[in-house]
């Protein structure tokens, strides 16, 4: 009955799940570790966004959650980078 | 919506309060937003300190405290599958192994905070303004982020702390477990925030 | 409008007539379509209300007619305004030196006036320059208004087109006497130009003083005068030494005044205050006026007997 | 009220006994109709000593030089009036009194989602406020920075601006509370087969509201932290002194402070496109064009918050965009008012206090809007910007609008809330009376702010004298009116003739009920199967 509301996610996926982060982990150090000059940012940028997407689909359970709250989420992200673009127009210029 | 609407309450309640979460936890991303914003502009000003101020950091510390976020993140999660399976043992302690995580990050914290003070890097010391305008902004930011992030942790701790007593004494049950629910999104949301503060602070020299 | 105070009225003046006028056509237009409405239609008459089916041209219309006049409209703003960005290099420099509460005009050559005196029909270039909060540089027959902010750099340039006195206003809030932080621009001809500057004298030669700078360049001198009269604060002349009547936490005692009670009231002016002085006008100087200046000022008031 | 019996017992929510009695009952209430009253009435005290603190102003300015009070007193009042009408009144206002009473209703629901929640929000709102009152009376003054408390003024000053910022922070938790509550509210209550596009125009305009309170206030409350925390320990975020940069603290205020002006005018825009179809009796004119056209200007709008810093120092990229799109986000407000217009030809035109009310709001709102257009276009903002031209300005678009639909709304609204009807000649005349004292005591400073007349200016040159004059008279005509306005509305919701269910012959949810409502609202739930504005 109240499985109808939120979805199951098994230990086994959640397992696997954790293994990605932590490659990821491990993967922003050591590229970070390189030098990529300005990139390195971009890359570390990159990979947190990567790691951000993969707890919120299974973690938070967003990826069997309404289209509606998927769509909602998208939006305050792109809000969010908007804002900090926008700003930057005024100090990329400076 | 509609046609839900004539079915027990309880349903509709625990929805709504999901919703709720989350919309909640748009507005902490947005709050934190506020700092990224200050940070990448002054990272923008102050390249070159930001660089070297970096380097002050323990990239281990904040590596254990990834890896300890990131398995309370898991084990908080398979705290909910488990309630969902009624299995009300594994859900206790896959909230006690969050909890324990917590503290590991506290403590973590606390060394590493503890470290800097000792040196006489805090906001307010006497040293803070002898710094040079870039590292100054560093350290401060430093502070005041992983500050609030820290009140964050406390308060999710708080949270399931609760969760952990209610599931204990029965009150979330599987038929009810709106309040855990919602205390593992809040605590994927402490995660989440973290996983860009890391690279943005520890990883940027 | 359309004088010829400076070389930007032309743009700012075009650009306010038109959105202006656009404006108070559809004022005009719409209030007056309201009101014939209203008597048209008016319940009174017994009028029974047609309901109207909606048609996608009427209001695609009304989105597209709005979107163009608005573009029309940011794009002479933006014509008028971008020639204030665009100073020519051969321009003159003054920096205009904005510090709680009053403006101070220097000119080449370490001269410095109170009143910004400028020759005709020649390009200008004030650099602004601020020594503690933000201000604003506004010269509202010139068109002209920038910001003066401390630390980061910023300008204003125009061209004086007419013989006379403008008045120059600070805009941006500054503190207990914003409004009255005022100047006068004055534009001349080339010749009495070089007359007066020539007569205008080259800095102080305390100028080379350092306790001196230390005071001048704190900002300290906006408040308290040298000379005894009262400013915003009490006067630094034979200050130190004296006894001062405080007030501590709303309690009145007498202090003597020495070297540990100016380093207090500056760090914390609202510890101790002077009998007679508001509270909260002086702010803490705390990371600004450093330890080295510190002695300076302390010096430099003791010298002030 | 699920007993078995074919009648239920009508009680309404005013006379509803529950668990606490007497004032107990009210604050401890968790109706959103009584927590809307309650809003109602501690914004009315918060907004009566706004008022005193602006007309005190007005009675400084009448005459250059020091008329009644001192350089740093007048800066302290226009701060608090300031942060007391723009945090304590007009954010709050439509949104928390009429969006608590109505939204419900609306959309056919016994109450919000989070009742709980609905009565935490005001009394954190509470205790914001009292922090906020309190600041005035501190001993180190009160905060003399402005509502905007620009850095690095506001780090240093002497004055009591922690305690003002953080009231501005606690007051902004409540806000984004009610925000939340509202679009859960209205993502699962709505009745069955109300549709999102079946829904009354108001909650749309709240809906859009709720994103920006939701999204919008945590910046600045963050910001505000930053900037109590520069003030404590000397950090040096925004202090250029200690390596900070006051244009970013600009950056971040007005990242919030520009989408709250659509906070407060959004609700406005939904009364009017509620009231316009009941006084004509007509179906709304482009309905899907008005509701989309408050999400378009609450989703622009967060995008042109640097049209108030255009002489700030930024760049001319950013001018050039920032003005962009401010002229591009008027356009969704000049839909609305071509589809209010649309809706009154043909109608049947009854011309009731809250429509005169409504159609002055329009016209106000216009004269607002389009001297926004003159601060939006970049060389003209240059001439007013920080004069007496933005004060004209946002007076109007704010006490003319938002305030202007307030009084709309009051006078629409108070027969359902009260079930009591006022008298509408006296309403007529108070009318009257505050038309011509607003724009006496707000039109002139149009002119004195193109003259150059800059704005927190306790004192003045002389040229500015004759303005200044007329606006002051104004000042205290318009206080006649409004308070004609109230006595006649307090008159009329304790002793008028009892007002009838649906005395406007309105189309929407709220006037099928009973008035006043009863504590659940619908004795059964409403079924929605048409357009809200059906008049067939
Ligand atoms: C309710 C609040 C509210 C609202 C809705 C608005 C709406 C708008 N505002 Fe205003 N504004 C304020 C409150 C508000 N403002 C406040 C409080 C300040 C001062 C803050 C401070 O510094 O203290 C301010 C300041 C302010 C500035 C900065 C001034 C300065 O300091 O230099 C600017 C600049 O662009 C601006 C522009 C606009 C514009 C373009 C709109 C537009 O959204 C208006 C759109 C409406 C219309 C255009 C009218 C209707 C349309 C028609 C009748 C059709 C005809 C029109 C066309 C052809 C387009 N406002
Ligand atoms: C909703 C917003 C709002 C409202 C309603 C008002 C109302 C008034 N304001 Fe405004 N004002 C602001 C928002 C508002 N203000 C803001 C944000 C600023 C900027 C602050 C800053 O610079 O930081 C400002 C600044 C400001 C200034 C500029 C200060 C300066 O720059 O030097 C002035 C000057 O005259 C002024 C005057 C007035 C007056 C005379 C009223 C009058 O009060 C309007 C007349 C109304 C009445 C007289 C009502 C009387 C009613 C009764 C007596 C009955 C009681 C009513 C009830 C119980 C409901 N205000
Ligand atoms: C904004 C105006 C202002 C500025 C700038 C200012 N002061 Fe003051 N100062 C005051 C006022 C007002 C008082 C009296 C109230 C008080 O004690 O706080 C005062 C008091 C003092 C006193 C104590 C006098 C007494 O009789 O007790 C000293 C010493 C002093 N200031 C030094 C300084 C120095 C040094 C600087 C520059 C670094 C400075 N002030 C800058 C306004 C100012
Ligand atoms: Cu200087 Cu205002
Ligand atoms: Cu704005």
């Amino acid at each position: 009955m109240a499985n109808n509301v939120s979805h199951t996610t098994e230990y086994r996926t959640l397992g696997k799940v954790l293994l990605f982060l932590m490659l990821c982990t491990f993967l922003t150090i050591t590229v970070t570790g390189i030098h990529l000059g300005p990139f390195s940012v971009t890359v570390a940028l990159l990979i947190a966004c990567a790691k951000a997407y993969t707890v919120m689909t299974y973690f938070m359970h967003l990826k069997y959650e309404s289209l509606l709250l998927k769509l909602l989420v998208g939006f305050v992200f792109v809000l969010f980078v908007l804002i900090i673009l926008i700003t930057f127009i005024d100090y990329a210029f400076r | 919506m509609s046609e839900k609407h004539n079915h027990v309450e309880e349903h509709r309640d625990d929805e709504a309060s999901k919703l709720g979460m989350w919309l909640f936890i748009f507005t902490e991303l947005l709050l934190f937003g506020g700092l990224f914003i200050v940070y990448s502009i002054f990272r923008h000003e102050y390249y070159q300190a930001f660089r070297e101020s970096s380097l002050e950091l323990s990239v281990t510390i904040g590596a254990i405290n990834t890896i300890a976020l990131l398995f309370s993140s898991m084990t908080v999660a398979m705290a909910l599958t488990a309630m969902q399976k009624n299995d009300k043992k594994t859900a206790l302690i896959m909230i006690g192994i969050t909890l324990l995580m917590a503290l590991v990050f506290l403590v973590n914290k606390y060394f590493e905070w503890g470290h800097k003070i000792e040196h006489g890097l805090y906001p307010g010391s006497a040293l803070m303004p002898l710094l040079d305008r870039g590292h100054l902004l560093y350290f401060s930011l430093y502070f005041f982020m992983t500050g609030l992030h820290a009140f964050h942790i406390i308060v999710g701790m708080v949270l399931l702390f609760i969760c952990l007593f209610k599931v204990k004494n029965g009150s979330i049950h599987p038929e009810k477990y709106a309040l855990l629910e919602n205390g593992a999104l809040y605590w994927h949301l402490v995660d989440l925030i973290w996983i860009f503060l890391f690279p943005l602070m520890y990883l940027i020299s | 409008m359309f004088t010829n105070a400076s070389n930007f009225v032309q743009g700012v003046d075009f650009a306010f007539a038109v959105i202006l006028g656009i404006s108070i056509f559809f004022l005009v237009t719409l209030t007056a379509t309201m009101i014939y409405f209203v008597i048209k239609y008016n319940r009174n008459k017994k009028v029974k209300a047609v309901q109207i089916k909606e048609h996608t041209w009427v209001e695609v219309t009304w989105i597209v007619i709005p979107l163009i006049l608005v573009l029309y409209m940011f794009y002479i703003g933006w014509e008028g305004f971008i020639p204030m960005r665009q100073a020519p290099k051969d321009a003159m420099h003054v920096k205009a030196i904005g510090k709680m509460w009053k403006w101070t005009f220097e000119y080449e050559g370490n001269k410095q006036a109170d009143t910004l005196v400028l020759p005709i029909g020649k390009a200008v270039k004030i650099d602004l320059v601020s020594t503690d909060v933000l201000h604003g540089f506004s010269v509202p027959a010139f068109r002209i208004k920038e910001d003066v902010v401390p630390v980061k750099k910023n300008y204003t340039w125009f061209i004086p087109g007419e013989l006379g006195d403008f008045d120059l206003f600070c805009t941006v809030y500054c503190g207990l006497n914003h409004s009255s932080m005022l100047a006068t621009i004055r534009v001349v001809s080339e010749e009495d130009f070089q007359k007066w500057i020539a007569k205008v004298p080259v800095k102080k030669a305390e100028a080379n003083n350092l306790a001196f700078q230390a005071v001048e360049k704190n900002g300290c001198l906006a408040c308290h005068s040298m000379n005894g009269t009262k400013l915003v604060g009490p006067t630094f002349k034979g200050l130190y030494g004296s006894k001062s009547n405080v007030l501590t936490n709303g309690a009145a005692r007498q202090v003597t005044v020495d070297d540990a009670y100016i380093e207090k009231s500056i760090y914390e002016p609202n510890a101790d205050v002077a009998n007679g002085y508001p509270q909260g006008v002086m702010k803490s100087y705390k990371g600004i006026v450093q330890q080295k200046d510190l002695k300076l000022i302390q010096e430099y008031l003791k010298s002030l007997k | 009220m699920s007993s078995g019996t074919e009648k239920v017992e009508y009680v309404s929510y005013l006379d509803h006994q529950g668990k606490y009695k007497g004032i107990l009952g009210w604050i401890f209430a968790t109706d959103h109709k009584r927590i809307a009253l309650l809003y109602m009435y501690s914004i009315a005290a918060f907004f009566f000593v706004g008022v005193i603190l602006g007309l005190l102003m007005k009675i400084e300015l009448a005459a250059p030089g020091q008329t009644i009070m001192k350089p740093q007193t007048y800066n302290g009042i226009f701060t608090v009036h300031g942060v007391i009408m723009i945090f304590m009144v007009v954010i709050p206002g439509l949104s928390a009194v009429f969006g608590n009473f109505f939204l419900p209703i609306l959309i056919g629901a016994k109450d919000v989602s989070f009742p709980k929640l609905n009565r935490f929000s005001w009394w954190i709102f509470i205790v914001g406020s009292i922090m906020a009152v309190a600041s005035q009376f501190l001993r180190s003054g009160p905060p003399d920075t402005g509502w905007t408390f620009y850095a690095p003024y506001s780090t240093t000053t002497g004055t009591s601006v922690i305690l003002a910022t953080s009231a501005a922070f606690v007051l902004g938790f409540s806000s984004i509370l009610t925000g939340l509550n509202f679009i859960v509210t209205i993502h699962q209550l709505r009745a069955p087969g109300m549709k999102f596009f079946n829904m009354p125009l108001f909650p749309w305009a709240l809906y859009a509201t709720a994103w920006i309170q939701l999204l919008a206030t945590p910046i600045v409350g963050i910001t505000l932290v930053m900037l109590i925390a520069e003030r404590l320990f000397g950090i040096g975020f925004f202090d250029p002194n200690l390596g900070g940069d006051p244009l970013l603290y600009q950056h971040l205020f007005w990242i919030y402070s520009h989408p709250a002006v659509y906070v407060m005018i959004l609700p406005a825009m939904g009364v009017i496109s509620e009231i316009i179809p009941t006084f004509t009796q007509r179906k709304i004119y482009g309905y899907k064009a008005i509701a989309l056209s408050s999400l378009a200007i609450a989703g622009v709008g967060f995008l042109v918050w640097g049209h108030h810093m255009y002489t700030s120092g930024m760049s001319e990229q950013a001018r050039w965009f920032f003005s962009l799109l401010t002229f591009v986000v008027a356009v969704p407000s000049a839909i609305k008012v071509f589809n209010w217009l649309a809706t009154m030809y043909k109608g049947s035109i009854d011309l009731k206090p809250p429509f005169l009310y409504a159609l002055s709001f329009i016209f106000l709102f216009i004269i607002g809007g389009t001297t926004g257009l003159l601060l939006g276009s970049v060389a003209t903002n240059i001439q007013v910007h920080d004069t007496a031209f933005v004060v004209a300005h946002f007076h109007y678009i704010i006490f003319g609008g938002m305030g202007f639909a307030f009084f709309a709304a009051i006078h629409y609204w108070s027969p359902k809330i009260y079930g009591r009807m006022y008298d509408f000649k006296r309403a007529n005349i108070a009318w009257g009376i505050i038309f011509v004292g607003f724009n006496m005591l707000y039109f002139p400073q149009f002119i004195l702010g193109f003259q150059g007349m800059p704005r927190r200016y306790f004192d003045y040159l002389p040229q500015f004298q004759g303005g200044q004059l007329v606006s002051s008279i104004g000042g205290f005509i318009l206080a006649t009116g409004l308070f004609l306005m109230v006595r006649n509305l307090v008159l009329g919701a304790r002793k008028g003739e009892i007002a009838p269910a649906n005395p406007w012959n309105g189309s929407t949810l709220e006037w099928q009920i009973p008035s006043p409502p009863s504590l659940e609202n619908f004795d059964e739930e409403p079924v929605i199967k048409q357009n809200p504005y059906d008049y067939e």
